[in-house]
């Protein structure tokens, strides 16, 4: 700590020289501060820090709210000493200098504006009617409880000290890093779920294992959870390097690959055939949700994964079948109430749904991709007035919804909301199905049609391609798929009303869809598990209740994120990699491919790779089917 | 390659017919074996359920709903299941504050201390109040909730809770299907252990009805809703009394949420020449209702009446809004007292005030603290104190002990009829003339209806 | 109007006696300026007829409307006596009139086999049904397909074999890009192939290869070509007959020897040779 | 030519010719282009009689209504110039500038209280009212450039579809950051100054003074900007960027400022929207949003990139939305037209891209750019 205040001055004074190699980048420090303070400041001010405050991670003192408060000093202490990568790519290594002085720096440049915030909250202004959420416990909170000038330094210790942990970070191996990192998510992600692991020892009859681990309602005890974090630590760093990154699946294609992911698949069939045995209700409740945004991320995955059409208002299909079973089989249905059994409806409301992406993608088929996404979205909206309207009250219920769906015969049982067990089987079951079709489809003809759309619509038709034809199906499959979410959503919640199909739905749909990995299976599951698992829906609990409030930000800024650093996703396929990252790929064959070339009839290797590198990347024009105007 | 893909392919179908015939297995099994935990608990008595799973617990003598059992030491648990974010958790949060104080003026619960736990959220939606209950319900420590702040989310929730044996008190849930519609017949979403402390739309539909055509003497009214499950209850309600008393509602139509732009529907109200319109809306629709209403021509003098939705400051404060009525319930507890815990509304307030440092912003904390204060009650009546020091509370007994608890609170008499209204049911109807006064149990009451039974 | 009618039962079939592709007065205006002023123009089945002519004299436009990218303002356009003008490009391609891009339009993330493979679309017809179901009919198309492409690239020799075809387009060398190209317009198995400008950016080693492939689309697949082109070398070397266009009409038609001596072809190409208009 | 006289085929009719391009799609077009019309038709008619029975609003009402959606449009108008620029130069959707609408609005609200508080507001309400605006204006041009520097410019050679993505998700952040910095509450703008009230004659009509503040306001800055765009060099340069962006760089114009200027722009014209929109109906974080989509509908109604055209569009919809559930839903007998408002709007969205594509301003670039 007593180098805290030394940093500055010898960063000046080593910044004179300006060794070649990486040295104390004092600007990068600063500027990394400055974005990590604005950050701090950011969720304090939105309440962020207080409303995790109340739950306690690791018994008995940090909150979720002290994790995110320390996270911020530590990613920012980390960064400040990366180098950023050259254009041959490659991080170099970072001497202990720049790790630490740069981290220090950062550190006290985090420490700035929740200091002025602390100084606000403790004069006598009254910003609580313009920020409702700068409460006189948020200085509590920054402040570790000091009062006095007591609390300013204890910010700031903190900042600067969790700013050179981030620092040290950088200089440790880049495998013992990443296994740092996924102990400390693994163990935080097992502090989170204490209820969760509750039911769940309880079922395997260790429920004095759960006494051990866990404060009951609260969260991990702060020893088990070093004890945790060093196994999980020491596991991943056994296991790193084992997993094939992105770029070498990249160069992985046809049959190989599709054969890696189909066994993932089945894997986490077999799993999830179990798991619902073993796991307490809330798992599978939890996880009927995610399935359910799984079945509509599916189907979305079609219309944009595919097919490259944005559609904004994907919501409408899970209307569609959840309104649809509403009216078929709730004895109260007001207007039309026939009563069917669920699968007898189901197969009425699928075709409804495909109705439906007919009558969506046909007036725009002809457009932009813009137009589409705008009158998708337009279609949504439109969708959600009527179900709520007076005018089709006599059908729909307006605001009362319709009540009184019954469940899903299944022998001679009924399978409801109220069995989430039962619920989740019958759930993973039609999630197979979609993941079975999606599947097919993908290296299908129509698929085919599908990806030659996508890249290049004029061509694709030049080609043979009926687009209009292959739009609309794209309509129908994902429409399709989707209506078994809103099937079920009616049978499983047992009454539906207008809000629960409001625009934020698409959104979220979106999101996982893009988060997961367009055009990818696993990656589309693997979206809804994690955000639908641990943020939520709209209108649905996810794991951390606490995060309600700030869902659709999170949201946000995942899009956000997503699209300028990862726009792949989390688990990308093969071609949106390619496309995302052609110029990279093109640097690696160039340099990968050295020895094929020497064997190519064309020319020598240097030959040819002046010419591959002085034609035009093609993605700029033809990857979206038209030029931009 | 084509060998494995075949074998692929069949591993994938026998994977899908396992999948089916676990599923269906599974369903059969549960019923047969009966190893399930929550969903078996409506006949089977859960605690010889789940070997293991909570240690605290010991298979008790238990009535026909099951019972649970508290270790000494141990806290009793209850669940607050209220909107507590998004667009209405000006509702929900005072309603669980109201909880917490509740409990905190209660104290414990012959010597054990009573826990309300991490709040839940009910997201003002069917399907956010089914998951949350379903959180509720697979924690079987719990004895009751109070919730939800929804109506719609009350449906699917009081399903699940009664079917868990649990019971549930709501201070906000005012539609007619969770109890009676119409009065003295089960409504359509009524379910066993199910209460409520607020009223049933349908005395507010007609207390506004009588006020209009007895008091002001109106035969044609307008009612205009926003699409919320709880207007368009309260609209449909008053449309139906008002038509019955002899009068007509000459148009009957909706806005939206989010609307700011209210010509257009008024102008449709105004072809009709109404003499009143009754908009139960919210803010910030209705600040806009009242804004844009004087400038449409044939308005100008109508009669608007509002309801408690949008009896909070947010209106209140706006010059617009003077010549305002308002329906609700009874707000006047200044002088009421809760008997149990010798709580009085003024002192309730104070200590909102000092602890949330502010107001409540929705009038439903008194019908929220006196829920509370109905559901420890009633536990404290059942509970039994065992010879090693453990507390069981009988979940069956505890139902009927609701239904036999009776109390003065802050909103009036608390007893519950058969089918959960517990509610004093009385509405008022309020005359805001001055916009200075933003706080509605200020605000001085020109009528009161009292349900005839 | 016509001298004789043939049966009509030979229309858009092989069987059809006349010209493979007759265009007569096809004319289009782009917001006001004339792309094509009334073309005439006859190509005989089994012919190499080469299309030249200054930048902007109308010949990729030309294309553009025989191709259905752009329907014409008036005019007829008969393939194999089937009026196609104003069909959409999928329903010419499906008709066997397949074409390649002056810009080489590939699929560029898609490998080059699936690049081949989409071209098989039109002559395929599996549905989304057959995929799920994994009827007998898909197993076979599917099969078909895959052998049929590669079967098409190998028409390329070593070019556009072995690790190449499980490469994304993007990665392949401009030659080769054009290759692909030539070879995904065959896969739709065409009886009149449209090459829009095929030598652009090659060397000349490539083009000398390239001017024999298109040599051999004509006598080993029996495919009719009508090219692009402003390489007089190869338009030499390939063409039965050349028609000039300038300003979108056409200016002359002959063998490459009496149009090279036409007054008016010199004329329009006169102080802008071939390999310097290239570059603009 | 040839010798023998080859075969020759019959040429179509110009009706076969139709027919043979008349796909399904086309037909159902035409079923709901024809139904659209009918449908309006009889709505008109039944809102007519109506009116000649003496039933529903009466002459002057339905003139007051029309007044209000076409200063209701204006608004309308002035977002969607933003959106319009942005597609014109980007071709891309621009999804959070409702948001920057909203922002503007915000901080508006913001100063207009400090002003009133400080006494300005009442004492000289002109003068304030014109700071608060330039506050609202800085705040949207701020907001515009900001996004534009931080998510859209390092995108700017992405697949399309990306990049309007991000817009989305930069409109849920600036959504939500505003929901957790300023909570939820709907906020007044201090009330307007007595003269600013109350209605005018115009002509023999009696116009709201607001509604004509709106009106006359979007006007001066249409004029404004349109001045800008047709005789300033700026302007020039972002019609050039518009055409083609490769050229316009070709020709010393500096692309990335231009972007930027175009951006500010129409982030002051938002800023303009959201102090009058803020003023009438108040600020929220979530007014944006709404708005802003239906701004983009009127962007496209007056043709996307012609800046007149979206202000047209934007009266327009204002109009369509304003005046359509009554006139044409009221015509048809359903119940609580007014609930349908959105659905009007949005439906008069998918039938403009049916009838006319290109908008109705518009050239033709609607239509899908082929080769």
């Amino acid at each position: 700590m007593a180098t805290t205040t030394t940093p500055t001055t010898s960063a000046a004074t080593s910044s004179a020289p300006a060794p070649a190699a990486p040295g104390v980048d004092v600007a990068r420090a600063v500027r990394v501060g400055a974005i990590g303070s604005v950050a701090l400041a950011f969720v304090a001010a939105i309440g962020m820090l207080q409303t995790f405050d109340n739950r306690v991670v690791f018994v008995p003192f940090l909150s979720l709210g002290d994790v995110i408060f320390f996270a911020v000093p530590l990613v920012t202490g980390y960064l400040a000493g990366v180098v950023p990568p050259g254009p041959m790519g490659g991080t170099p290594r970072v001497s202990a200098a720049r790790a630490l002085l740069g981290a220090a720096i950062a550190g006290v440049v985090v420490a700035a504006l929740p200091a002025v915030l602390i100084a606000t909250l403790r004069s006598d202004l009254d910003l609580r009617r313009t920020f409702p959420n700068l409460s006189p416990g948020l200085a509590q909170i920054l402040t570790l409880g000091q009062e006095g000038a007591a609390g300013y330094l204890a910010l700031l210790a903190v900042c600067v000290g969790l700013a050179l942990v981030g620092g040290a970070l950088l200089l440790t191996e880049e495998r013992m890093r990443r296994a740092v990192v996924r102990g400390v998510e693994i163990v935080l992600v097992l502090a989170l779920i204490e209820l969760i692991a509750r039911q769940f020892l309880g079922n395997l009859g260790l429920g004095a294992l759960h006494q051990r681990l866990y404060v009951t309602n609260s969260g991990l005890r702060w020893l088990p959870a070093v004890v945790l974090f060093v196994l999980f630590t020491a596991v991943s760093y056994v296991l790193a390097g084992r997993r094939a990154s992105a770029r070498e699946r990249m160069l992985r294609t046809g049959p190989e690959r599709q054969r890696r992911s189909l066994i993932v698949t089945l894997v986490l069939a077999a799993a999830l055939l179990v798991m619902p045995m073993l796991v307490g209700s809330i798992v599978n409740e939890l996880f009927v949700n995610v399935g359910l945004f799984m079945l509509m991320a599916l189907g979305l995955n079609i219309i944009v994964g595919y097919s490259g059409l944005l559609d904004l208002g994907h919501v409408t299909f899970f209307a569609v079948g959840a309104y649809g079973m509403a009216v078929l089989t709730s004895p109260a249905s007001p207007g039309f109430a026939p009563e069917l059994g669920w699968w007898l409806a189901l197969p009425i409301i699928v075709a409804m749904a495909a109705a439906a992406g007919i009558f969506v993608g046909t007036p725009v088929i002809r457009l932009r991709g813009d137009y589409l996404a705008i009158v998708t979205l337009g279609f949504a909206a439109i969708l959600e007035r009527l179900f709520i309207s007076d005018w089709l009250r006599p059908y729909f219920g307006g605001a009362q919804g319709i009540r009184r769906i019954p469940g899903v015969s299944v022998g001679a049982t009924t399978v409801s909301g109220t069995d989430p067990r039962a619920m989740l089987y019958l759930t993973i079951g039609f999630v197979l199905v979609a993941v079975y079709v999606s599947w097919r489809l993908q290296g299908s003809r129509i698929g085919r049609a599908w990806a030659a759309l996508r890249e290049d619509e004029t061509t694709a038709q030049a080609m043979g391609v009926d687009t209009t034809k292959a739009k609309l199906m794209a309509f129908v499959a994902g429409a399709m798929i989707s209506s078994f979410a809103g099937a079920l959503f009616a049978a499983k919640v047992g009454s539906v009303f207008p809000n629960s199909f409001e625009l934020l739905v698409s959104i979220v749909i979106l999101v996982i869809v893009i988060v997961g990995g367009m055009g990818h299976i696993p990656g589309v599951l693997l979206g809804a598990v994690v955000l639908i698992g641990i943020l939520g829906g709209p209108r649905l609990p996810g794991l951390l209740q606490e995060f309600q409030d700030y869902k659709m930000l999170i949201y946000g800024t995942l899009l956000v994120y997503m699209m300028l650093m990862k726009p792949e996703g989390l688990l990308p396929s093969v071609r949106r990699t390619r496309e995302l990252h052609q110029e990279e790929f093109l640097q690696d064959a160039w340099f990968d491919k050295k020895g094929h070339f020497t064997d190519d009839p064309d020319a020598t290797g240097a030959e040819v790779a002046v010419t591959e590198a002085s034609a035009p990347p093609i993605a700029g024009d033809a990857a979206d089917g038209t030029e931009p105007r | 390659m084509r060998m494995l893909r075949k074998g692929v392919r069949t591993a994938a179908i026998v994977a899908a017919a396992s999948l089916v015939l676990t599923a269906c297995g599974n369903g059969d099994t549960a019923d047969l074996t009966d190893d399930t935990e929550a969903d078996a608990d409506a006949t089977g008595d859960e605690e010889t359920d789940d070997p293991g799973d909570d240690p605290d617990e010991d298979a008790a003598e238990a009535g026909d709903l099951g019972s649970v059992t508290y270790q000494e030491g141990e806290a009793i648990q209850i669940r607050s299941l209220e909107a507590i974010s998004g667009d209405v958790a000006f509702l929900g949060i005072p309603n669980q504050r109201g909880t917490e104080i509740a409990i905190a003026d209660y104290g414990d619960v012959q010597g054990f201390a009573v826990e309300l736990g991490t709040p839940l959220d009910d997201l003002c939606s069917a399907d956010g109040g089914q998951s949350a209950a379903q959180t509720i319900v697979s924690d079987d420590t719990v004895a009751g909730v109070i919730g939800t702040s929804c109506s719609g989310a009350g449906v699917p929730a009081s399903e699940l809770i009664s079917s868990a044996g649990m019971v549930m008190v709501s201070a906000s849930n005012t539609n007619p299907a969770l109890t009676q519609t119409p009065f003295g017949t089960e409504g359509e979403n009524f379910s066993e252990g199910y209460y409520r402390t607020a009223h049933n739309d349908l005395y507010q539909g007609a207390a506004v009805a009588e006020f209009v055509y007895e008091e002001l003497g109106l035969t044609q009214m307008a009612a205009i809703h926003d699409g919320d499950p709880y207007t368009d209850g309260l609209t449909t309600a008053f449309q139906d009394a008002f038509t019955e008393l002899g009068g007509e509602v000459v148009v009957y139509t909706a806005v939206n949420k989010g609307d700011t732009d209210m010509v257009p529907v008024l102008t449709e109200v105004a072809g009709e020449n109404p003499e009143g319109i009754f908009v139960p809306i919210f803010p910030p629709e209705v600040n806009r209702v009242a804004e844009q209403y004087v400038n449409v021509e044939g308005l100008e003098d109508v009669v608007m009446i509002s309801a408690d939705g949008a009896q909070v400051e947010g209106f209140l404060e706006i010059a617009e809004a003077e010549g305002f009525y308002f329906s609700g319930p009874s707000l006047q507890f200044e002088g009421n007292n809760n008997e149990i815990t010798d709580k009085s509304a003024t002192d309730f307030l104070e200590d909102y005030q000092e602890q949330y440092g502010e107001a409540p912003s929705a009038a439903f904390w008194a019908h929220a603290y006196d829920a509370t204060t109905l559901l420890l009650q009633a536990i404290d009546n059942v509970a039994e104190v065992g010879d090693d020091g453990s507390l069981t509370i009988d979940r069956a007994a505890l139902r009927d002990e609701l239904y036999s608890t009776s109390f003065q609170g802050l909103i009036g008499q608390i007893t519950c009829d058969e089918f959960g209204d517990c509610g004093a049911g009385e509405i008022q109807i309020i005359l805001h003339e001055d916009s200075s006064v933003t706080d509605a149990t200020q605000i001085p009451v020109v009528y009161t209806f009292v349900p005839s039974e | 109007m016509s001298a004789s009618t043939a049966p009509a039962a030979t229309i858009g079939t092989d069987e059809w006696p006349g010209p493979l592709l007759e265009i007569r007065d096809l004319k289009k205006n782009f917001g006001g300026i004339q792309a094509l002023g009334g073309v005439d123009f006859t190509v005989e089945r089994g012919s190499i007829v080469s299309v030249i002519g200054p930048n902007g004299a109308g010949k990729t436009s030309f294309f553009n409307v025989i191709s259905g990218l752009f329907p014409p303002d008036e005019g007829e356009i008969y393939f194999k006596g089937e009026d196609i003008a104003g069909l959409a490009p999928n329903q010419i391609t499906d008709r066997r009139l397949a074409r390649t891009f002056q810009n080489v339009k590939l699929f560029p993330n898609l490998t080059v086999l699936e690049n081949v493979m989409v071209g098989r679309h039109c002559r395929t017809r599996s549905g989304a049904w057959d995929a799920i179901l994994q009827t007998p009919r898909y197993r076979r198309e599917q099969k078909e397909t895959e052998e049929y492409a590669r079967e098409v690239l190998s028409f390329f020799g070593s070019r556009l074999a072995g690790y190449r075809l499980e490469q994304p387009a993007f990665v392949l060398s401009y030659a080769n890009r054009r290759r692909l190209e030539i070879a995904r317009a065959m896969a739709t198995a065409p009886d009149l192939l449209l090459l829009d400008e095929p030598t652009a950016g090659m060397n000349p080693r490539e083009t000398l290869e390239l001017t024999e492939l298109i040599g051999r689309l004509r006598s080993d697949k029996g495919f009719t070509v009508v090219l692009i082109e402003h390489d007089m070398k190869v338009v030499a070397d390939v063409s039965d007959r050349v028609t000039v266009f300038d300003h979108g009409v056409r200016l002359a038609e002959g063998t490459y020897a009496e149009v090279s001596t036409d007054d008016k072809v010199i004329e329009a190409y006169l102080g802008r040779p071939a390999d310097e208009e290239k570059t603009a | 030519m040839t010798a023998t006289d080859p075969p020759r085929t019959q040429a179509p009719s110009l009706f076969t010719r139709a027919r043979r391009r008349l796909t399904w799609v086309d037909s159902f077009l035409w079923v709901i282009r024809v139904g659209a019309v009918l449908l309006i038709a009889w709505g008109l008619i039944g809102s007519i009689q109506r009116f000649t029975a003496g039933l529903g609003p009466t002459g002057s009402q339905w003139r007051d209504l029309l007044v209000a959606a076409i200063a209701f449009g204006a608004m309308y108008g002035l977002i969607a110039i933003g959106y319009s620029m942005v597609y014109g130069v980007l071709g891309f959707i621009n999804f959070a500038h409702g948001e920057v609408f909203m922002s503007g609005a915000f901080i508006g609200y913001f100063a207009a209280t400090a002003l009133s508080n400080g006494g300005l507001w009442q004492s000289n309400p002109i003068i304030a009212m014109l700071l608060t605006l330039l506050v609202s204006m800085a705040t949207s041009t701020f907001m515009a450039v900001l996004v534009e520097r931080v998510a859209y410019r390092r995108l700017r050679s992405s697949p399309r579809l990306i990049p309007l993505i991000t817009s989305i998700g930069v409109s849920f952040f600036l959504q939500y950051s505003f929901l957790g910095l300023f909570g939820a509450t709907v906020r007044t703008y201090p009330t307007l100054p007595p003269f600013m009230t109350g209605n005018i004659d115009i002509l023999g009509v009696p116009v709201q003074r607001s509604q004509l503040l709106v009106i006359v306001v979007a006007a001066v800055a249409m004029s404004g900007l349109w001045q800008f765009v047709t005789r300033t060099k700026t302007g020039r340069a972002m019609r050039a960027v518009a055409e083609d962006k490769e050229i316009a760089a070709l020709m010393g114009i500096n692309v990335d400022r231009t972007i930027v200027t175009t951006f500010a722009v129409g982030g002051a014209m938002a800023g303009i929207a959201g102090m009058l929109y803020g003023q009438l109906y108040g600020v929220s974080f979530f007014m944006g949003f709404l708005p802003g989509i239906k701004a983009f509908t009127a962007a496209v109604l007056g043709g996307i990139g012609v800046i007149p055209g979206a202000m047209a569009g934007g009266v327009l919809l204002g109009l369509f939305e304003g005046v359509g559930p009554l006139l044409i839903l009221g015509g048809l007998g359903i119940a609580s037209p007014s609930q349908l408002r959105d659905a009007v709007a949005f439906s008069a969205l998918v039938l403009v891209l049916i009838f006319r594509p290109s908008g109705l301003f518009g050239e033709a670039v609607g239509a899908e750019d082929r080769a």
